[in-house]
């Protein structure tokens, strides 16, 4: 009896070893099966998915102009402070003063890419970009400013 | 962006007379080899070493770049990958743990945690805010987590940096 | 089970080995204070913190619309289930009533991200016991659940997806065809995993008659989840105190009496089939309408104290809240499944070798931020 | 049990108890000298038999801590919550409940280390979160800290 | 053709003796000149033979794993493993201030070195081999077994815990797996009647022992293949390193050039023990004949003997890689267990039935 166990271990433990060894074995004779996607070299085909939040971007124009009112509700909603609006205020054609963003800071440093903002904008103004090749040497490079230099509002966005 | 566009290091770039031909050769056969086989620190803290993991398996491979070698203690390392919040209890440990690596190491901030103290900057009484303040940082790559691609790219980055080494280290000598 | 004061002390000139903060198998910043006696282990002693980010303290701070996303960072890997006990306390304390077809979408994303927990856990656990193979087919259908999470939710790994009420934004068409996709994928390469380490002598010899928890200690202990569930512990919140719809749903509470870490093993593997039944129920019937409910746009919670947990891929998750009626968290605090489960380890470790307390620790599946939040 | 049956069986162990029942669980308030025998009693009488202790916290009121027990039995189902009042914020203290729930031991060190909570008889008292030399207990809501940056 | 078949290094290295010879003379000078040569071609040979064995082993691993593994460094990323020996070697050099500094130093030397003399024997092709010793078996046995005391050696003197309880466990593991290999190894020695390398290839001209149909043989041969992934310390018995237990165990303090010479010594060794399973069950460099079938046998013979050598070596070197890439680590009980309980038993009785086998003359 006792002989018919240990040897019985041993036939089940050598097929179990070798099944493990045949899987194995499958995938080493069928390189077809290979996953892998080549990154740096698949640069040109890659595609993110759409909904995929790599950044903030402040979309404009061609007349350089985005959609931003300066109203505040991203750095509001924002659960980590990552957004900074400076506003300023412009005279407009009519004399009135409007509020206006002057700098538009995005500390991508901090940012955890959670869309809170872009839910909360009135305007569309921001959206999730795609882009996720931030790596940098500095720090100092990813505080960004996302509105470009002498854009201004599109007319008609309140 | 392509890579080279993102080879800009701080200060002015001259062309500085070489040193001696085979001087530089070997400089550069070090480079080469040091750039073309970091070996990581097997540590994480918290989600983004996940993405690492992620970037270990088969679809992204880093294997194919030489880093799968993950090395579990820091003497036989060349890379720490700080994935991860670092609390200002890890802080001390973090510092052992990049003095015991041998030189020449690099440092990569892996997600906003790391670089910034990202989520938990405000309004947390025991996050450091970034690891800049404990350890020399060489890349930088933000995200929460960042794909494994963006690591990729960030490891990419850091091979770009040791094979300009010798350059690099004249610029911040200068400095 | 009562503990006597001998389990507390110890005698001089013993050999004392820090497990971490940084070791590979503490799968974190775990630092576990193991006392050997050549290589049987006489007492563990778990020394915590080092991933303490104050994400109570924070919460405290913040809306009840953005605190819920820092429990993404706490389970990690069920990033979406942690965000979704933090929707439902709210939900619980407004009343609002959620649109059905966000729950079931809520519930589709749910168990996906818990066969991913769990495919996670198996190729962790295989490469803590030294096989470095099955790491790699597991992560190759983890791949597959993160492309989805990806396409639907914006993120691989903390979604974000969930807002009081309800969802973010809706699933993309190809949503149902997809995750088809993906589930014919993992059961048709779910043998592969039984071939390379569950029916391997070696895996099972490790695990087996190792660890052992009894169910008295796992009550004692508070263990929840898979863990307990080993022990033959009834404790599926799912099945207890149903939400979101889970008690419209046909599936089976995995129950185990094996106690030991091979128990442990089993059950997570099985419960992989179960949350890919509750899917296959779901996907062809997502009902049609609104995605999320209306709610204020600042939301304040009625004065008073709200509970809510959900069953995480790792146990019970508990949310309480104390709200003085203002926009924020007077009092937050999780009841973590890992913080308790871990209590258990140096109870279940004592006796064995060094190579079993790795085996524990890979079968009870431990996030270390979760413990610490 | 019922709500109303806890009530009444709680009340024969302890009378002197007030209840609140505008939650999802029954609450019961008592002072916290007299925590270790209700505990005790809660534990180990047949009918109650609340052998799983699945929350422990503490919440910080300004002029009291209030320690919260969620206690659960597995034989029954049935869900309680008690509620110990700590009056003295400067020096708080109150008996461990180690010894009837083991998985009291973490969270009482995490709450000793978070509010500064003194448990008696607790068999390793100490900061489980933050280093040994750490100043003031965080979850206080007094509590003033350098490195913190309020938004 | 005749020379083609019977093409040896014998007359070349004969060639090249008498041209020394009339350089430099007789007398020690010559000798001493000869064995710095071996000595380089040796080692030039075996450093190249590690790096073929490395980047061999993380194709295997990464094809098994489906993945690519390295490709980017050099064509196919042949250089990856070039890069990495670079790097170790302008890596800083580190010995930890609490540690015994004269062991520690010496640890990494004397496991490569017991890795290199284990080479000496071993017969790479028809009339090639650095030292045909007649007690070759008996050498290479006894030589491997000294690795554990600079495991020893390396895991006491670094002065850290776990690599003490590597270096332990490394006591233990290879005293104990050493019994098995010696009792399968003798069970073929008591077959050719010889412990000379060369003998037992010879003995194997018309049929390989383990396809000579004998059950003991092939029983041997399988404890052999186990017990020698054991001794060289390779998964699934990698206890003494045990990345996820010990992190790193006995070479947790090492690094730089120190730690590439252990690198080195594990595919040294890994050669040392395939290429002896290989002499002994496999036929070494002898083709592969088949009694009665003389064209068979001569289109077997015109591949060249080096190459029948290094296939069969290569052939189990990747078995053993398998084992690495497929198998869970055993704990150290299951790993005493095994060997005695299992192995040592087996290998016993196995020992007994070719004593008898031979006895009888059943073999020949």
């Amino acid at each position: 009896m006792f002989i018919k166990e240990y040897f019985g271990t041993i036939f089940k433990s050598i097929k179990s070893l070798l099944t493990g060894m045949k899987l194995t074995g499958y995938y080493f004779t069928h390189l077809n099966k290979i996953v892998t996607e080549e990154y740096p070299d698949n640069r040109a085909t890659l595609k993110m998915a759409e909904r995929f939040r790599g950044e903030v971007i402040m979309p404009h124009d061609e007349k350089n102009e985005h959609q931003c009112t300066g109203c505040q509700s991203c750095e509001l909603s924002c659960p980590n402070g990552s957004i900074k609006i400076i506003t300023k205020q412009e005279i407009q054609a009519d004399g009135k003063k409007k509020k206006r963003i002057d700098t538009w800071v995005y500390h991508l440093d901090m940012c955890t890419m959670c869309g809170m903002c872009v839910e909360a904008c009135p305007t569309t103004a921001i959206l999730m970009g795609n882009e996720f090749e931030h790596s940098q040497y500095e720090k100092k490079y990813l505080k960004k400013v996302l509105n470009k230099p002498g854009s201004r509002l599109k007319d008609g966005v309140e | 962006m392509g890579l080279k566009d993102k080879l800009e290091f701080p200060g002015q770039i001259h062309e500085t007379p070489d040193g001696g031909f085979v001087l530089t050769k070997l400089d550069d056969i070090i480079n080469w080899a040091r750039s073309n086989s970091v070996w990581p620190l097997a540590f994480g803290t918290s989600c983004c070493a996940i993405e690492m993991m992620h970037t270990v398996n088969a679809k992204y491979d880093w294997s194919r770049f030489g880093f799968e070698v993950m090395r579990a203690t820091p003497r036989q390392a060349d890379l720490i990958i700080v994935s991860g919040t670092i609390v200002m209890k890890m802080a001390p440990v973090l510092k052992r743990l990049y003095d015991q690596m041998p030189e020449p190491k690099y440092v990569i901030a892996m997600g906003a945690c790391t670089i910034s103290g990202g989520p938990f900057f405000y309004n947390t009484y025991s996050v450091v805010k970034g690891i800049d303040h404990i350890i020399p940082v060489d890349v930088y790559v933000p995200g929460c987590p960042p794909r494994p691609e963006a690591l990729l790219h960030s490891m990419i980055t850091l091979q770009e940096k040791i094979k300009n080494d010798a350059y690099y280290r004249k610029q911040v000598d200068k400095k | 089970m009562i503990l006597g004061e001998e389990d507390y002390i110890t005698e001089e000139g013993e050999f004392v080995v820090n497990m971490g903060p940084q070791h590979p198998s503490t799968h974190g910043v775990l630092r576990l204070k193991v006392w050997l006696d050549g290589e049987t282990i006489k007492k563990v002693e778990p020394h915590l913190g080092y991933i303490h980010r104050s994400i109570e303290k924070m919460s405290e701070s913040l809306s009840y619309r953005q605190y819920g996303y820092l429990t993404s960072r706490m389970d990690y890997l069920s990033a979406h289930i942690n965000n979704l006990a933090c929707a439902l306390v709210v939900e619980k304390a407004l009343q609002v009533e959620v649109p059905a077809r966000a729950q079931a979408i809520r519930i589709i994303i749910g168990e996906l991200t818990r066969i991913g927990s769990h495919l996670l856990w198996f190729a962790s656990a295989g490469l803590d016991l030294g096989g470095v193979t099955p790491f790699f087919y597991a992560f190759r259908e983890r791949e597959a659940i993160n492309s989805i999470m990806d396409e639907n939710c914006g993120a691989r790994l903390t979604q974000n997806f969930m807002v009081p009420g309800g969802i973010v934004y809706d699933v993309r068409p190809d949503f149902q065809s997809r995750v088809k996709e993906v589930l014919k994928q993992f059961k048709d390469n779910f043998h592969e995993y039984n071939e390379i380490l569950t029916g391997n002598v070696i895996f099972q010899n490790r695990l087996k008659d190792v660890g052992i928890l009894t169910k008295e200690d796992a009550i004692a202990f508070g263990c929840t989840g898979p863990t307990a569930r080993a022990s033959g512990l009834s404790c599926d919140i799912r099945k207890m105190y149903p939400y979101d719809g889970y008690e419209k749903l046909q599936f089976d509470e995995v129950i185990s009496t094996g106690c030991d870490s091979w128990a442990r093993y089993e059950v997570r593997m099985a419960e992989m089939l179960q949350s890919v039944r509750i899917i296959e129920q779901l996907i062809d019937n997502i009902p049609e309408g609104d995605i999320v409910a209306k709610t204020k746009n600042v939301i304040k919670l009625p004065k008073g104290e709200f509970y809510q947990r959900v069953e995480t891929a790792r146990g019970e998750l508990g949310v309480y809240i104390v709200s003085d009626g203002g926009a924020s968290p007077y009092r937050c605090k999780y009841r973590s499944p890992n913080f308790a489960n871990l209590s258990a380890i140096p109870h279940i470790a004592r006796g064995y070798k060094i190579g079993d307390l790795i085996a524990i620790m890979a079968t009870i599946d431990l996030i270390i931020p979760d413990i610490d939040r | 049990m019922t709500k109303e049956e806890l009530k009444d069986s709680f009340t024969q162990i302890f009378p002197a108890v007030t209840f609140d029942e505008s939650g999802e669980f029954l609450t019961a308030i008592i002072p916290s000298e007299e925590l270790l025998p209700v505990m005790n009693v809660l534990r180990t009488k047949p009918e109650l038999y609340f052998d799983y202790l699945f929350c422990e916290t503490c919440v910080d009121w300004k002029d009291h801590l209030m320690m919260v027990y969620f206690l659960n039995s597995r034989t029954y189902n049935h869900t309680l919550v008690v509620k110990a009042k700590i009056t003295d914020t400067i020096n708080p203290q109150i008996e461990s409940v180690f010894h009837i729930w083991p998985t009291a031991e973490l969270n009482e060190d995490e709450i000793f280390d978070l509010f500064g909570v003194k448990f008696l008889n607790h068999p390793n008292l100490r900061r489980l979160f933050l280093e040994e030399d750490w100043v003031g207990f965080p979850l206080r809501k007094n509590y003033v800290d350098e490195h913190m940056i309020e938004l | 053709m005749n020379i083609l078949l019977s093409y040896s290094f014998s007359s070349l290295a004969a060639y090249f003796h008498n041209w020394l010879q009339s350089i430099i003379g007789n007398g020690i000078l010559l000798t001493i000149t000869e064995l710095v040569i071996v000595g380089v071609v040796l080692l030039v040979f075996l450093i190249l033979l590690a790096f073929f064995l490395g980047y061999m082993e993380r194709k295997v691993a990464a094809f098994m794993e489906i993945r690519l593994g390295p490709n980017r460094v050099g064509p196919k990323g042949t250089l990856q493993i070039v890069a990495d020996t670079v790097k170790l070697l302008f890596k800083e050099g580190f010995t930890p201030d609490a540690a015994d500094k004269f062991l520690f130093n010496l640890a990494p030397g004397i496991i490569i070195t017991t890795a290199l003399l284990a080479v000496a024997p071993i017969a790479f092709a028809r009339g090639f081999q650095i030292w045909d010793i007649n007690i070759g078996v008996l050498y290479i046995s006894s030589i491997s077994s000294m690795a554990v005391i600079g495991i020893l050696m390396a895991g006491w003197s670094s002065s850290n815990k776990y690599s003490l309880i590597g270096a332990m466990r490394c006591g233990a593991q290879i005293v104990s797996y050493e019994l098995s290999i010696g009792l399968s190894l003798v069970s073929i020695v008591v077959l050719t009647g010889s412990l000379s390398l060369n003998d037992i290839v010879e003995s194997q001209a018309n049929g390989w022992w383990i396809f000579k149909g004998h059950i003991p043989v092939m029983i041997a041969f399988v404890v052999f293949v186990i017990a020698s992934t054991a001794e060289i310390n390779r998964a699934p018995f990698d206890l003494v390193e045990a990345d996820q237990e010990l992190t790193g165990g006995f070479n947790t303090e090492y690094a730089g050039m120190k730690f590439a010479m252990f690198l080195m010594a594990e595919y040294i060794n890994l050669f040392v023990v395939s290429a002896v399973a290989a002499t002994i069950f496999l036929g070494g460099w002898m083709p592969f004949h088949i009694g009665g079938l003389t064209g068979f046998n001569h289109v077997m013979d015109y591949i060249p003997s080096s190459v029948w050598f290094f296939g069969k070596t290569l052939f189990i070197i990747f078995i053993i890689m398998q084992f690495r890439w497929t198998f869970p680590r055993l704990r150290i009980d299951q790993l005493l267990n095994l060997e005695w309980k299992y192995l040592l038993p087996i290998s016993m009785v196995n020992v007994l039935l070719v004593t008898l086998m031979a006895i009888m003359g059943w073999h020949l």
